[in-house]
């Protein structure tokens, strides 16, 4: 509130990089003197509200999808940058680590299984992925529960509403979901990897946020950034 | 307004209420159908007590099985005539007695009509015969004729006279007609202020006035006065009305503007003509 | 392709839930209406909260509550032998509790307006509390009724916050056609979307249409 | 109902409407109004046009300057008492007028209640204030005396008769009562099924017997009617009091409980007393 | 640390929606009970439309239409220097829309039930309609009227699909409280959630406690 609100910068961020975001806001902040505001939501109406003029700097989407598509409409001189790759994880309440076994997922006792929806989560196609290589899918379709998002889906799981589910990593490792049941990662063979994606967008000449703009979304991919985003388990 | 009452009336009897508006007429019938709670206070119906204060006994008036005809009538806004009237039957009740009472009110043609189509009169009239196709064991009225002309009105007294005697319900009638108490009712309670002021056989609460039993005295008031050749013309306020007198000159000099006097008849002379 | 089970479930979903809320409300309307209690105001106020927090909160609540680790999941399941969370019984539920105030209010002021006369008349015809409700208060509370019926139907139609997060998405199930919509707007398949949007428009337009029709030809037959 | 009526009023006249129940009495005065419409008709007040079908001329009902008391009062039930009466006042009109009228019909101890706290007779005269201190060119009364008892109700007619006399608006008072049209109209129509049919002054519309020049004419009901001896013993209810009277047996066959008559008196034999 | 700012942006704009759509619904509501038209039930129909779509959906097409991109955005810009995309007043615009059957359905239905002869007396009083609407019509539909209101104004504070939408959760300009939950919950920040929603959840309830014991007293008052 102190600063010019119109010299803040504005990022737009998918709901499951949100954590990192902040750590990365912090850093970059220091380092810069600028003032940056988070704006949270989900991958596809960030998307949708930048195509109709939001004033968002820099997109951080949950995948390649979304910024492609903006790409595509013209909504950026420059082509969307893979800034981390997600672990997907399986992760349950109840059940012991060694008990998060692929083939304990068909037994009678697992009733529900949540997955993010891979219709509109990146981490749910990855998990989808991976259901059909080891061929349980046919086994288990009727115990999926579907995630709106990824949060959505960690909330499914550590409340105990479903025996067992999928998840990111970086959501394991938060400082919110600490101690909350166990996990154990995902054989990375078994899906193709989580690419996340950013892109700048684009900006009037004259703006005077343009440059800082830019120097957000090269900070994103500075060994700095990486650290953190490899501290969140993210690769 | 406080209000305390005791009465009793004999079963089969018809007792009529009357009194100034505002008496309590109404609040007293509510009182007895179980509409309204007074604070203390007793009632008991044929052995059955329906209200004790003292010890907490108050029958709802669901129970009561009494008619009641309201003055403002209070008909189902959604139900047709005979829907109204059908009501409060017992279900498989036959329907011959709603068909009588329609016919005997002259409201047959009406019957698929609701109340919002009828009018005034008619509303009482259905207000009526709602409250007699249950055949009650008491009937509280209150003004149930007051929208009436005449003939409907002597008709429905005719009617309800006829009932009563054949059905021997006891009959409490809320009217301020005169003529109403004198046919309707064998006695008759006064209210004023929520209390009972007279109460007795309507011959008694009303006793005729101390006059010659062959004489007529009026009271008037002097309107105007002028001498007309060999006569005064005297316009005066006599029975409500300005009336015009012819009066022998020898009267003036008693007589002046705004002046009382009584005017006496010799009843003799008067010629009745009924309406 | 157009999925034609989402839009079953959504009709299904809205006519259950109004008709249980309609059996729900009315008696509670009446207790608010002609109730001798001192804490009125505080219940009318309790009743309007579910509207008060963000569908998908209240949906978070009650996964909280639903889940069979909870203790009333556990004794829902335990007694009823159903598993509220990610069934359609749940979804029923969670909107019966969402659209509560939907239903409550409006017939509670329809109630209300009724005059005390009629209610004293039917007293006096020998009908008790019960008869009296439904053959005097209920009827004159026509317009009340059908308000509260169409504002229930049409917002459980369109509501998806409770719905996603207590039902999971399960096709077939709990996938409603609100669901659907919002999930092919996510993914940006705007085509797919407006066609599910005009087709749940549609349906509910005509429903919303005809009883309309119907409503204000009754009503005109008795003005 | 089909309705067919051509009716003229002088300016100032007070006319009275009767008729039996469901007549067309009170669709008449909505028409005046202007709360109905006729299929077809022409409403001239004063020169001005208020309704003419062939032309599509219709003045609505708050242009007209009329009170009307309808039959079922309706009154604001949202309102007190002495709002009811101010509402239709002009804003920044002075109150006096209300609490004159509040205090003539005995209402200033009610002045601050609503109407669901009043008695039937109470809201009737609140009804009845409420239409007057508008001073209205045209007063359209539906049985606006009816639930009131003979006290009230004579002392109403009078006030509204004064009121009349002061302030010259015409009157069309619907009601059912034989004392009162004779009391309060100059003229009077009858309906039936939509149709006039008598019109005159009360004494030609119910003529028993050509009177006289120089006689008084009262009206009287009949309370109680018993054979003595050689003579009627008559208890009638006649100038706001039972009086007795001795009639030959010949009228016997005439008279009933309840019955409405006129007595007339041949002044000349009158004794007159100042008082 | 719990930010206030949403709290404030929330009642603001509940409040703001719900007198602009009292100010707006009720002559639709009299239109709709009074007027003499042949496609009322069409007309009702539609009003009720809003609801039967998805809260998102219904923001996307907002979005869509007030998008300065689209004819109707400009135009509201080109005229009133307004943009409705990502700003307050688009909330504003977006809830009046999205809330007008719970406005509109209960006022017209509580209009209705006021007796004609009411009206008729106005009339004769002098009164022409404007005066006789809000001098008679109105307060004798007061409970419907009451409840009208709290339905909208609840609605809109825990509504926030529509707002999510088109309002972009801006903090300090549409980031209202039903959308700083909605995120502390998708963050995972439960305890955080739960706080703005125990105070969301207190204040609307002391303000619908508040409303409704007015309301119960005067009510009592007037029996
Ligand atoms: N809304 C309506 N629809 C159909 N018919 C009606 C309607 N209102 C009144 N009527 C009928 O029109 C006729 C005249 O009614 P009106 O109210 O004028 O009678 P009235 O002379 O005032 O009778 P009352 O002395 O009983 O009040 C009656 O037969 C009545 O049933
Ligand atoms: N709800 C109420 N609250 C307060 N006072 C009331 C209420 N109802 C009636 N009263 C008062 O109680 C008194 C008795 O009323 P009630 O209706 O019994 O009179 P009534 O004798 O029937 O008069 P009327 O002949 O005018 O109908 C009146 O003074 C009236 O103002
Ligand atoms: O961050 Mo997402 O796109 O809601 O899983
Ligand atoms: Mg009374
Ligand atoms: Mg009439």
């Amino acid at each position: 509130a102190c600063s010019k609100p119109s010299e803040e910068l504005m990022i737009a961020t998918a709901a499951n990089v949100q954590y990192v975001m902040n750590d990365i806001k912090a850093e970059f902040e220091k380092e810069s003197g600028k003032k940056v505001q988070i704006i949270v939501g989900s991958s596809g109406k960030l998307t949708a509200q930048i195509r109709e003029g939001a004033p968002f700097d820099v997109f951080v989407s949950a995948d390649t999808k979304y910024p492609e598509e903006i790409y595509k409409q013209g909504g950026s001189d420059r082509a969307p940058q893979v800034y981390a790759r997600g672990a997907l994880v399986l992760w349950s309440k109840n059940l012991p680590t060694e008990g998060l076994d692929w083939n304990r997922l068909k037994e009678d006792n697992i009733h529900k299984i949540a997955i993010p929806n891979p219709q509109t989560a990146p981490y749910g196609e990855a998990a989808l992925q991976a259901l059909e290589k080891t061929g349980l899918m046919p086994a288990i379709k009727t115990k999926l529960v579907y995630g709106e998002s990824i949060a959505q889906t960690a909330q499914y799981i550590t409340s105990g509403s479903v025996d067992v589910g999928f998840n990111a990593l970086s959501i394991v490792l938060s400082s919110n979901m600490k101690d909350q049941g166990h996990f154990t990662p995902i054989d990375t063979a078994l899906y193709a990897p989580i690419q996340q994606a950013a892109i700048l967008l684009r900006h009037s000449e004259n703006s005077l946020k343009k440059a800082s703009s830019e120097a957000f979304y090269e900070f994103l991919y500075s060994e700095r950034a990486q650290q953190i985003f490899r501290k969140y388990g993210y690769r | 307004m406080s209000m305390a009452i005791a009465l009793s009336i004999p079963k089969g009897e018809r007792l009529a209420i009357t009194g100034p508006s505002g008496a309590g007429k109404t609040t007293l019938l509510r009182q007895i159908a179980g509409l309204s709670h007074p604070q203390r206070g007793t009632i008991i119906q044929n052995s059955q007590v329906w209200l004790d204060s003292s010890q907490g006994i108050f029958m709802p008036p669901q129970k009561r099985n009494i008619g009641f005809v309201f003055q403002d009538y209070a008909l189902f806004p959604h139900l047709t005539v005979i829907q109204n009237l059908s009501y409060g039957l017992p279900k498989g009740k036959p329907t011959p007695i709603v068909d009588r009472f329609l016919r005997r009110m002259e409201l047959s043609a009406l019957a698929h009509r609701r109340p919002s189509q009828l009018s005034g009169g008619q509303q009482q009239r259905v207000a009526l015969a709602r409250a007699l196709v249950r055949e009650p064991e008491l009937l509280l009225l209150d003004e149930p004729l007051s929208a009436l002309d005449s003939d409907m009105r002597h008709s429905l007294q005719n009617l309800l006279l006829e009932l009563q005697h054949e059905q021997g319900f006891t009959m409490i009638l809320v009217t301020h007609h005169l003529g109403e108490i004198f046919k309707m009712a064998q006695s008759v309670v006064q209210l004023n202020h929520g209390q009972i002021t007279a109460s007795g056989s309507p011959v008694e609460v009303y006793p005729k006035r101390a006059l010659p039993a062959d004489s007529l005295t009026l009271y008037g008031e002097v309107l105007i006065i002028e001498i007309q050749d060999d006569h005064l013309r005297l316009l005066a306020w006599i029975d409500h009305q300005v009336r015009e007198l012819k009066l022998p000159l020898e009267y003036r000099a008693q007589l002046q503007l705004g002046q009382a006097f009584t005017l006496t008849y010799q009843h003799q002379q008067a010629v009745l003509a009924p309406l | 392709m157009m999925d034609w089970q989402p839009l079953w479930l959504t009709f299904k979903l809205a006519s259950i839930t109004s008709i249980m809320l309609l059996f729900l409300a009315t008696p509670l309307a009446y207790w608010l209406a002609f109730g001798r209690f001192k804490a009125r105001g505080l219940v009318e106020a309790l009743i309007g909260m579910p509207l008060v927090l963000p569908p998908s909160v209240i949906g978070f609540y009650l996964l909280l509550a639903f889940s069979p680790s909870h203790w009333f999941g556990a004794w829902i399941e335990s007694v009823f032998g159903i598993r509220l969370v990610f069934s359609f019984p749940g979804l029923i539920v969670a909107s019966v509790i969402y659209s509560l105030p939907f239903m409550v209010y409006p017939i509670r002021a329809g109630l209300q307006a009724v005059p005390q006369s009629l209610v004293d008349s039917s007293y006096i015809l020998g009908k008790g509390p019960i008869e009296t409700f439904f053959r005097i208060l209920l009827p004159n509370s026509k317009p009340a009724l059908l308000t509260a019926f169409v504002l229930t139907f049409a917002h459980t139609v369109g509501e998806f916050g409770v719905v996603l997060m207590i039902g999971g998405n399960i096709p077939g199930v709990t996938k409603v056609a609100s669901v659907a919509i919002y999930n092919e707007v996510e993914a940006l398949n705007y085509s797919m979307a407006n066609q599910y949007a005009m087709v749940l428009f549609f349906i509910s337009f005509i429903i919303l249409l005809f009883v309309y029709s119907v409503n204000n030809r009754l009503l005109r037959v008795r003005k």
